[in-house]
């Protein structure tokens, strides 16, 4: 997996902890989407054509291309299901979370 | 070669963004983002990518980035450029991130300012037709027909009751070096053509049509699905102005089922038959006159 | 303190004068000046005034003229009692015009100069621009300012191509008005 | 060797600009401010001030210009007046509260309706809570001088906030008189360019002008506050370095003058300081116990300056340019409550003047001072808002 990792946020304490102004580091992410999620996506790999079309139009980024293996980082996938609507090939199959 | 999903970068610069499920604004900003890469200014008016991307201390994206006071977008913009060229700074891009109400309505001022100075500036126009930000109001970029919270749909109205604004031609007016619309139905096309704006030495402006689940009233799986279909039934269209001249880059020889591309949102559902053959109305003059004067 | 109020036309240059005459005192002879016009739109044609406060101290009063020293009129069809308003016994009212001093009745103890400006300065510029001319007149008339300071102050402040006519305009005008005193 | 020009306040601001050597200006032109602007843009035409002037199609763009420009650290400069400060207003917010040291002159001028280009102070007492540092100029030479104090002020990086100078439209903005010009190399010496803590970088992405919820916004106005309070310090500190410099200063966020003694002193700001010092001086030789004091400053507010000045005074008038409509003048508010924090109070007074560009006679300032003195004598006035000189 190579996606962005939520960092470990220490929120300030005294003044001269805080930026001068409202401004922070970017590529910041504090905390994690995975509560938006009610369905849960899972990619079977046997009929993936790697054809990157749901890593293409996820609106998270949340499908990683750099392995063989397409990955879905479930910290910040929303289940939204563009990917399985997109998949011409069905290889995309949503699962209820709670039955995942 | 074009860009395509092979050979883009796998780096993600709009990530953990709280924006809704299947959300075209943000699908936008990602894939323009991986284009561009992290030399970039990314400047965004208050909306919902700003709202989502920008909540201290949760920054999702992976370049620069800033709020602009909402009319001044592009006009920010060519501050961070001219500071930028004086302070010695190269190999970066400026891009503005705006909604359609950012652009069509408030921003022009602005963006007009820009384009005429000729501020080597990047604007891309996320349009998902009403300001879902603040719940779903009429925008300049609202269709024909559309139900939004002020232009409720009843016996006496049907909707909206104007056709978008046609921002793409507006900027196209100013001479612009680049500029083009895009859908994120089809992300190939988007991408190469941001490739295209990010090489343009002056102002560029890309209008992506990008659907808002929440906003529109479908599921969060159709945005991708119809951000196609409104281009495939000639509801929106790809094209590009450039050299002093306007293209059509597709000119499909039939148009696909309006009727079945309305009935999938919950803004179009109050539509009766003579309100969808008005929309087709306002369709096929539009592309009459692109036919016609445009290169196809 | 001198106050100077200059009543001209917009375009015919009351403010340059304010200004030249500013720029000779407080530039070539060390004195502290305020120079400024009647304050808004300016258009073409209508009555404008301007200010000259001159000083050997730090001037700090910012309001406006309300008695003055030398009033100077580029444009004898502006005369009125708004003209004489103001102006001090002893002090001096210069005016551009055909007629003798005679036409223009006292309403106080001040001295009455006059000058045909627009005949010098058509003869030397080709143009009916009077502000110089009259700038000349003053400086003859008041004798408190060195005629070489405003000549300088035109160096300084003319564009290159008008600066040498309107050197030698001053000067005639300078010479005619002393030879008159 | 230090230059001395004839020229107007304007032109004394373009002059402080161009010495202070902004890399962005961005400006739309207005009544009476146009000067400044037509200025800047001859230097960078001619080449003698190397910045890029954009040609911004409206005040808003001119102030979110300037922010972007300041965004990557760019040091900056804009000017307006009147009905474009207001239409700056978001942005006033915006600079400050991302701590963007942009530096702003003002050519105050009344503010519609009625329609009115001249003179009063309106427009820039209407952004007192704008977050920015509000600096008033009394003639040319200080309007210069204040443009570049400004930079070291607005820079510092214990203050890092923009601020305004602001001067009287026409009555200064148009006035030529005899300015002192600095030597570049002192002043480059004096306001060196330094990097901003909070810009975006490239090579270290930040996201910056952010959002900040209810858990943290309080903090960011907390910090905000402080660091105004703390530009009143760096001011004082600025003028002071400035005279050892230039052989100019102006003693910080107030002036006072004669009112050691005085039973009656009037407070005001900006141009009209002047002739109310030579009222004080008339009446001085009258035998009468009057005093002036100046604001320089009205954020952050002097209180204590004021307090010490004023605390032990028999009757302080304020005389102001401007209307809270309903209630009273805004200098009025200030002072008064400064003042309800020392330990005696005098009587106040608030008087009205000079809307819209209504001269203001040494006659009416004495007029003022009468009524002061009465009520130092031990007879009481009325404390309604006076305005002064009014015709019905």
């Amino acid at each position: 997996m190579n996606r962005p990792q939520p960092v470990n946020f220490v929120p300030p304490k005294t003044l001269a902890e805080y930026p001068v102004g409202p401004c922070c580091p970017s590529a910041h992410i504090v905390g994690i989407n995975a509560g938006m999620r009610t369905f849960r996506p899972i990619i079977d790999h046997a009929t993936c054509v790697h054809c990157l079309r749901c890593f293409l139009v996820c609106p998270e980024g949340a499908i990683d291309k750099s392995e063989a293996d397409l990955e879905i980082d479930l910290n910040y996938c929303k289940g939204c299901g563009v990917c399985a609507h997109e998949c011409k090939v069905g290889a995309i199959t949503l699962v209820k979370e709670t039955e995942a | 070669m074009g860009l395509n999903a092979q050979n883009i970068t796998n780096e993600e610069l709009f990530y953990g963004h709280k924006a809704c499920g299947g959300c075209g604004a943000a699908l936008s900003i990602r894939l323009v983002m991986k284009v561009l890469g992290k030399r970039t200014f990314a400047i965004v008016p208050p909306n919902c990518m700003s709202t989502v991307a920008f909540i201290y201390p949760s920054m999702t994206f992976g370049c620069s980035g800033a709020i602009t006071p909402f009319a001044g977008t592009a006009a920010f913009e060519a501050g961070v450029e001219a500071g930028a060229k004086e302070l010695g700074l190269t190999d970066y891009t400026v891009v503005g991130f705006a909604g359609d109400g950012g652009t069509a309505d408030i921003g022009l001022q602005s963006l007009s300012g820009a384009i005429d100075r000729g501020d080597r500036i990047m604007y891309i126009c996320y349009d998902n037709e009403a300001y879902m930000n603040t719940g779903v109001q009429t925008s300049g970029l609202t269709p024909y027909g559309a139900k939004t919270t002020t232009s409720p749909a009843g016996d006496r109205l049907p909707g909206n009751t104007k056709a978008k604004k046609n921002v793409f031609e507006i900027v196209a007016a100013h001479d612009i070096p680049y500029a083009a619309t895009a859908s994120l139905g089809y992300p190939e096309d988007l991408l190469n053509k941001v490739a295209k704006a990010k090489a343009v030495n002056g102002p560029s402006y890309i209008h992506i049509f990008a659907p808002c689940p929440t906003g529109w009233g479908c599921a969060s799986e159709l945005t991708v699905d119809l951000a196609k279909k409104a281009v495939d039934t000639g509801l929106w269209y790809l094209a590009e102005y450039e050299n002093h001249e306007y293209t059509l880059n597709r000119n499909p020889k039939e148009f696909g089922d309006v009727k079945e591309y309305l009935k999938k949102q919950n803004r179009f559902a109050h539509l009766k038959d003579e309100d969808i053959a008005e929309i087709c109305r306002i369709r096929d003059a539009k592309w009459a006159q692109m036919r016609t004067h445009w290169n196809a | 303190m001198i106050e100077v109020r200059w009543h001209g036309r917009g375009g015919q240059g009351a403010f340059t004068a304010a200004r030249l005459l500013g720029q000779a005192v407080a530039i070539h002879e060390h004195k502290y000046v305020q120079a400024f016009p009647s304050f808004g739109p300016e258009r073409r044609g209508a009555p404008v005034l301007a200010f000259t406060r001159i000083d050997d101290k730090k001037i700090t009063d910012r309001s406006e003229v309300e008695t003055c020293d030398y009033v100077v009129v580029l444009d004898d069809t502006l005369y009125g009692d708004n003209v004489t308003k103001g102006l001090k016994d002893g002090g001096i009212l210069v005016i551009n015009t055909t007629q003798d001093a005679a036409a223009f009745p006292k309403k106080g103890d001040y001295t009455v100069i006059t000058i045909d400006a627009t005949a010098l300065a058509l003869d030397i510029l080709g143009r009916p621009i009077t502000n110089v001319p009259m700038l000349a007149a003053l400086v003859a008339a008041a004798g408190t300012v060195n005629s070489d300071s405003v000549l300088k102050a035109i160096d300084d402040q003319l564009a290159p191509r008008i600066r040498e006519k309107n050197k030698a305009l001053f000067t005639a005008a300078y010479d005619k008005v002393k030879g008159e005193l | 060797m230090s230059e001395k020009m004839f020229i107007c306040s304007d032109e004394a601001v373009a002059l402080g600009a161009k010495l202070a050597r902004p890399q962005v200006i961005a400006a739309y032109p207005i009544t009476p401010q146009t000067i400044v602007v037509e200025r800047l843009s001859d230097y960078v035409e001619d080449g003698s001030l190397k910045a890029t002037y954009l040609h911004v199609e409206s005040e808003h763009s001119a102030i979110t210009a300037s922010l972007g420009a300041a965004s990557v650290g760019a040091r900056t400069f804009t000017a307006t007046s009147s009905q474009g400060l207001l239409y700056m207003t978001e942005g006033l917010y915006y600079a400050s509260g991302a701590r963007f040291p942009i530096v702003m002159m003002d050519a105050n001028r009344s503010l519609a309706l009625p329609w009115n280009i001249y003179g009063d102070q309106r427009d820039s007492l209407s952004q007192l809570a704008s977050g920015w540092i509000q600096l008033y100029a009394e003639d040319a030479q200080e309007a210069l001088d204040l443009t570049i104090q400004a930079y070291k002020v607005a820079e510092d990086p214990e203050v890092m906030l923009p601020v305004m100078v602001c001067l009287d439209g026409f009555v200064l903005t148009h006035t030529y008189e005899v300015v002192e010009i600095p030597e570049q190399d002192k002043v480059d010496a004096f306001i060196p360019y330094q990097n901003y803590a909070n810009k975006m970088d490239l090579d270290n992405p930040t996201s910056n002008c952010i959002t900040a919820g209810p858990d943290y916004n309080l903090e960011f106005h907390y910090q905000q506050h402080i660091a105004t309070l703390k530009a009143g310090e760096k001011l004082i500190a600025a003028d002071k370095e400035y005279g050892e410099l230039f052989g100019r200063t102006y003693g910080g966020l107030v002036e006072t003058y004669r009112t050691d003694d005085a039973d009656a002193v009037i407070v005001t700001l900006g141009s009209v300081a002047g002739t109310t010092r030579c009222v004080v001086d008339a009446l001085r030789a009258e035998g009468k116990k009057v005093g002036l004091l100046r604001i320089r400053c009205m954020r952050p507010f002097p209180e204590k300056e004021i307090i010490a000045a004023l605390q032990h005074v028999k009757a302080v008038g304020v005389l102001e340019k401007d209307i809270d409509h309903g209630c009273e003048g805004v200098v009025f508010t200030n002072v008064n409550s400064a003042l309800m924090r020392g330990t005696t109070k005098p009587a106040t007074f608030n008087f009205i003047a000079g809307l819209g560009g209504r001269s203001i006679l040494k006659g009416d300032i004495a007029q003022c001072f009468d009524k002061l003195l009465r009520q130092a004598a031990g007879e009481p006035q009325s404390p309604t808002v006076e305005f002064v000189k009014l015709g019905c």
